[in-house]
């Protein structure tokens, strides 16, 4: 059975590229993130609240390091290989390292539909994500030149609207807990997936419209914004059966490596990296691996962890 | 009514420059500027303003020849070759000089 | 006892009236109006995914029919007897001849609240309702001018806004049935009556803004405006009779016909007619027949119901 | 246990002072107060159905009164004590001779999580307490000249957004009474505290925005920004104790004389006392008295409710 | 192609003020106006449109010198003082005088 | 600063001309436009931008002379009997005049 939200994607996707006057307006976009980013973390901060935080420190600082090292694989691919400029591969480079929170939710619908649990604190796992690529993708572009004002950096990454939707919904739910959160699931918990439909509706016409410069900037972008998340996927996949999450978690942790930022990184890369082309790494995240992952990827990097946890033993 | 001469010069450019481009331009001396948002089509293509990252601005500044001059300066050098913008300069009457 | 739904409509026309400053911003109104389009759809969606498609074909095509005929008779009244120009008399003929959505979901509530059934792929009908009319309206106004871009009107009509949600809508719902759609009912089912409330305020705001012209345009209009809904849901009412709906499915039905398009109509118009005072139309269908409809009509077209099939026999 | 309402406000007033660009969009604020005011009216307009009418004569002409006294206690604090000009003193005092929705809303949420009931029709004392403060206001401000065009101001003050949502909440929920209203509690009733979370988030974001001028003004505005309040909260819980309400009304009357208004007055003030400085009542409305009802007000003043009840008797 | 000289008057101020100074500019004679939503910086601080107290509009008015004079002159006397407003006037050239 | 003249030509009409007005434009030689939205009133009426049907925009267009005419002559004969449009030229320096 075919999710329904899925659906509304490819109806947005399929409405513009026929070229009708559809379109969700922009506020109404950010209402909705700003919604879905609430959701995640207050779900994440709910769970924290249940457990040790201590606990939960390996895996952060695992993750983070995973964070560090994907665009340093991207990077030279990019730069080498697909002979695109410095700036331009440290931002995509960037842009695969960090995580998209809208591929996370369509994977939290996808296990939810199939009741296969995971790990609660991923959203924490998510954010910490968010980060550390940035940080590679501006020292990639302009080495640790003393010129780099580093605290209008972290400022740009730290403050951006979705890492402070992000943290602050981890830490009023970690701080309300469960019951405190009870009053206020109607709009976040249980509109979650109507919300979540909407948003995907306009992110299938934002996809739309990347598909004329996928034709301009040709097969390369295409091979890589399919492969690239695949080594993720691994990669992501690994690390969350070396930390013993569950098959969901492990599925989790391989779905964020896989999925690429469209949020977040674009806003600071704008910023901080201006000469790298932004159509160059959204053409990518978000007209090739968006869709790739929501279509196909989410099952197919779940599958990776049924074999991973099958494969090496539970 | 007695007007004075003063430039009105409009900015057109991408919204993720809003917060810097305001600090350089009261840096160089304009008192005030009005922003709008905007969508357009330029030497970078179609900016529909659907999300964030393709929205315009169109910010305002009515100042004097020089201030002008030097913030139109500033943006060429520091924003042209990187991001979507457009500068253009008209000749305006205001009523009370002193503001601008 | 009187639903709320209608309550907030007259609050909404009262304080414009007054000249209240209350106004819904405009991209709120959009919307809801994209809530309403892709739930009435979903709703239709999920029921043709429990029948076989090819048994409700005969319906199809009758209500095809009637979609061209109503605007057929409606505009040699215009033309004639109102002395309208010809492209103001095909433009409101149009306006008639197809649907309002916003009517079709009180006449919903309406007979929920009396727990009276109506065939649930009503929402089809209305789809197929919506675009007859546009077609004839453009014929009546251009003749069948070699000029005429059929390609672009063809566009114009079935890419607009309106009947891509519509049609999208009952695509998911077709495709992903009951179980599918389940999650995301919360925010498409549940909210659907708070929605329309608010949907209605707005309208109520809209249609005091055309008092104004109404006072200009006469009283041809005013008995246009209510008289031709009457008609039409007898002939509405007679079909559905015919076709063998329930009662509930025969006054919906009766509804759909009475009812006067404000939204995918004048767009289509404006671009294809445009020498066609939208004014006029709007006058019409906003100012007047929307408020009797919703006011007096839908009670009324049960009742014709209802004695239709009493009359004739269920 | 904190509620997270208060965390949400907490968020944005943090996120603003570390100058993060987290905002939401002002169509969205709109549209979440439009839907925060109906939710209030109607839920004590469904009370009122309840009741007579007649019986709650007594306590609206006392609350009545209060609003007229109010402005008329903090007029010569600020103007003498205070040194402030005559209109921006008689503008101040009319901000804290209204009320607050947002503050209401706050404490509506505070009782309810303590299951302390408090009588229904407190919207309807919320609605009256709007209006006498402002006519205070602008006779303080003008006198009783001939020249002020009193339609006008009765226009604005009885028509403006919030005033006609309040009261058209009312009429409906009296008028279509508890079933009627059930089909569209999803919306209004379930959403209430989510929209109210989002709501408070925006409002940390706005009274972030005052901090600056509050250095400006300095001392004596903090001061009565705090002070008067407290004053305020001992005469409402006075005069609820003497209206015979329960603890949770007389408290609720107490948070309601406390709450300084920063929708309906502000803009009836920019419209009929232009001389008044804005920045400096909303500076003290909502840098300093919104967050001192929010985080401590509240609970002080449902102490001096409990305290009055257990001292002079229930 | 023809063009005719008219003015452009473009006043920006605050929301609140939208109601009465459209009555006012009919009054004095404007034919038509058009208004957009606008945020900004002035003499009275940053108006930031986060809600309808910050909000600023940039209203237009096309139309002869004399009528332009005479809204200028009536907003600076009513409302210069106690709202942020910014008032200026370009040369335009339009193509059907009798409309403006 | 030197800068080159050009023309500045603003449209408000209709918002539902976007699509076919942006065609048109392009079609006739300018090289890009900036749209944002308004409302406003004019001698078909007050268009209060409450919902689609009554919504303005207003399209700037930097070009040079001739382009400009074109578009405007275009206009006047293909919408302006039919539609709510208004439009005036404007004089305006710009800085890198092959783009326009
Ligand atoms: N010829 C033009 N006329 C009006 N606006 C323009 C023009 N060219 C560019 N713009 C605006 O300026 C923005 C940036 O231009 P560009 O740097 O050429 O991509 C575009 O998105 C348009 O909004
Ligand atoms: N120098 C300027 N250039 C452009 N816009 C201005 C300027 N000064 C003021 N404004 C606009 O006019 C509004 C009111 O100005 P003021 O009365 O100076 O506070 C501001 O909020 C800005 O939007
Ligand atoms: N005199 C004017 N000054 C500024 N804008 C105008 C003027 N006349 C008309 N407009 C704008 O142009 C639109 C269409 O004008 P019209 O074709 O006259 O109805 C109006 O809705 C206004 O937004
Ligand atoms: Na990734
Ligand atoms: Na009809
Ligand atoms: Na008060």
């Amino acid at each position: 059975m075919i999710d329904p939200i899925i659906l509304f994607f490819l109806l947005g996707l399929g409405a513009a590229l026929l070229r009708s006057e559809l379109r969700l307006p922009a506020v109404i976009y950010d209402f909705l993130s700003i919604v879905l980013l609430l959701s995640i973390g207050l779900k994440g901060g709910i769970e924290l609240s249940k457990q040790p935080f201590g606990a939960l420190l390996p895996q952060i600082l695992a993750v983070t390091a995973m964070g560090f090292l994907l665009p340093l694989v991207a990077f030279p691919v990019l730069h080498r290989l697909g002979r695109f400029k410095r700036a331009d591969s440290a931002s995509i480079a960037a842009h695969y390292g960090s995580v998209s929170v809208g591929t996370y939710a369509v994977a939290v619908a996808y296990l939810g539909n199939r009741n296969i649990a995971f790990e609660e604190h991923l959203p924490l796992l998510l954010v910490v994500l968010e980060v550390p690529a940035i940080l590679v993708g501006i020292v990639l572009a302009r080495g640790f030149s003393r010129q780099m004002r580093w605290g209008e950096v972290t400022h740009e990454v730290f403050l951006g609207k979705g890492i402070v939707l992000l943290i602050g919904g981890l830490l009023i739910g970690w701080i309300a807990g469960p019951q405190g959160v009870a009053s206020i699931e109607p709009l976040f918990f249980d509109l979650f997936k109507g919300v979540l439909a909407l948003f995907l509706l306009e992110m299938g016409i934002l996809t739309a419209a990347q598909v004329g410069s996928l034709r301009k900037y040709g097969l390369f972008l295409l091979g890589f914004g399919i492969a690239m998340p695949l080594f993720s996927a691994v990669v992501g996949v690994v690390l969350g059966w070396l930390l013993g999450l569950s098959v969901g978690g492990t599925a989790m942790l391989g779905i964020l490596a896989a999925s690429a930022s469209y949020i977040a990184v674009p806003a600071a890369m704008r910023i901080s990296v201006p000469e790298a082309n932004p159509t160059l790494s959204l053409t990518a995240a978000l007209g090739i691996t968006f869709p790739f992952n929501v279509l196909v990827g989410i099952p197919l990097y779940y599958a990776f962890a049924v074999q991973a946890h099958s494969f090496f033993g539970g | 009514m007695v007007t004075h001469a003063r430039k009105l010069l409009t900015i057109i450019t991408e919204a993720a420059l809003e917060g810097v481009l305001v600090r350089d331009i009261e840096r160089l001396g304009a008192h005030g500027y009005t922003i709008t948002d905007a969508r357009g089509k330029g030497r970078r293509g179609v900016r529909s303003a659907g999300w964030d990252a393709s929205s315009n601005i169109r910010i305002e500044i009515l100042c004097d020849q020089e201030t002008a001059s030097e913030i139109a300066a500033h943006c060429r050098k520091k924003y042209y070759d990187n991001y979507a913008m457009t500068l253009f300069l008209v000749d305006v009457g205001v009523m009370r000089p002193e503001k601008f």
